[in-house]
């Protein structure tokens, strides 16, 4: 079982870090990626992450480790961008393998659920030439309810 | 270093004017919420902030007890992903 | 909304079918891909998935349109094998777009439980030379049941 | 085309040695389980198993009526992806 945790601070490219990260784990039966970009939608000219550095990569470390323990996996992939991004750009990646498909879906919903709703980072948007902070959604509190 | 550095996340920067101020150390909750200007320490005081001593979590943010060279994360709600 | 329906007699490149799908719906929040290979284990030398021509495309194309009226989706696509696959080789792959990922997600673990369990495809395996047929698990029922 | 063509899928392939075959038209559910040998007739009698005519499902395969130049899949249970 590999785990690997990074944060970003400019673009990433998902598919170049999927293709390793699938290589390097032979003989799974399934691989589910997630892949979250900048919608563009609502005049949104850019959005700006901000991130706690000191607590950020250890939350999501813990958060891989416990993904670990739930799931039958062999592989877990998390990767996360900070700072300002234009619609379009990738902002989180979530990549798991394992033998059994449902192994697989599982840990990236569990992942995904966890870094919208309990990670440490903070977003806002620029629409119209200003910044608006984003609130959690009630929806994000309820997805992370289901998994406790 | 007879400071406690203050970091504000979000969007308590914008009402802190500031990421990152240094206070006086040592520092309590009464001594955070008498130090800061009353938007800020109304939102600080608000069950939707927590706080974090030197990166860990605070489970009772009103126990601080924040000592010289210490670093004190004022969290609002969170939306990454 | 688009809708892609494949079936590949020969070996299909994943990330070759999935670069231009998500490159084809600009402005969406995120994007689930799952892909499943013929795993390494017990001495399976190989898979075969047999079909039934006349009514397996169809029935796929029913499951995507299911999909799309259940999901808020901007695109759907839907990748199967038949015929003869060695250990490692890409057996099925489901990408879906949306606005936002619990359209995404969900779309895929939809499509995946009714492809395992609902559509006209069957298995088997070689192993020591012998082929053998591989009879639906009580648990790919189970998680059909989910969406009922 | 007095004909109708059964399809054997999965392993009813393996039990009647043949993907198709072509039998006498018409042909309706009594005629079918007969002119299956009797391991397959078993099988085909089970729950497990369905029918498709000319590609679509029949909800009660026992009303089975298949006219001549028509085609019936005998349908063992699935296991795709």
């Amino acid at each position: 079982m590999s785990v690997t945790v990074q944060l970003f601070e400019t673009a990433f490219p998902p598919a170049a870090l999927v293709g390793p990260f699938t290589r390097a784990h032979p003989g799974f039966g399934g691989v589910c990626t997630f892949v979250g970009e900048v919608r563009g939608e609502n005049d949104v000219e850019a959005l700006e992450l901000t991130h706690y550095e000191r607590m950020t990569l250890p939350g999501m470390e813990r958060l891989a480790a416990l993904a670990e323990q739930r799931f039958d996996l062999m592989g877990l992939l998390i990767v996360h961008r900070t700072g300002v991004m234009l619609p379009g750009e990738p902002v989180v990646l979530v990549s798991a393998c394992a033998r059994h498909r449902r192994g697989a879906i599982d840990a990236v919903d569990f992942c995904m659920d966890h870094l919208k709703a309990k990670s440490w980072f903070w977003k806002r948007e620029k629409r119209a030439g200003e910044w608006h902070w984003i609130e959690p959604r009630a929806e994000d509190h309820a997805a992370l309810a289901r998994w406790e | 270093m007879n400071v406690v550095t203050l970091v504000f996340l979000g969007k308590l920067a914008d009402l802190a004017g500031e990421s990152v101020r240094e206070v006086p150390a040592p520092l309590d909750w009464n001594g955070l919420l008498t130090l800061c200007e009353e938007p800020l320490a109304i939102e600080i005081a608000s069950e939707r902030v927590k706080l974090a001593l030197d990166g860990e979590l605070l489970a009772d943010k009103t126990a601080l007890v924040a000592p010289a060279g210490s670093e004190v994360a004022l969290l609002p709600p969170v939306s990454g992903g």
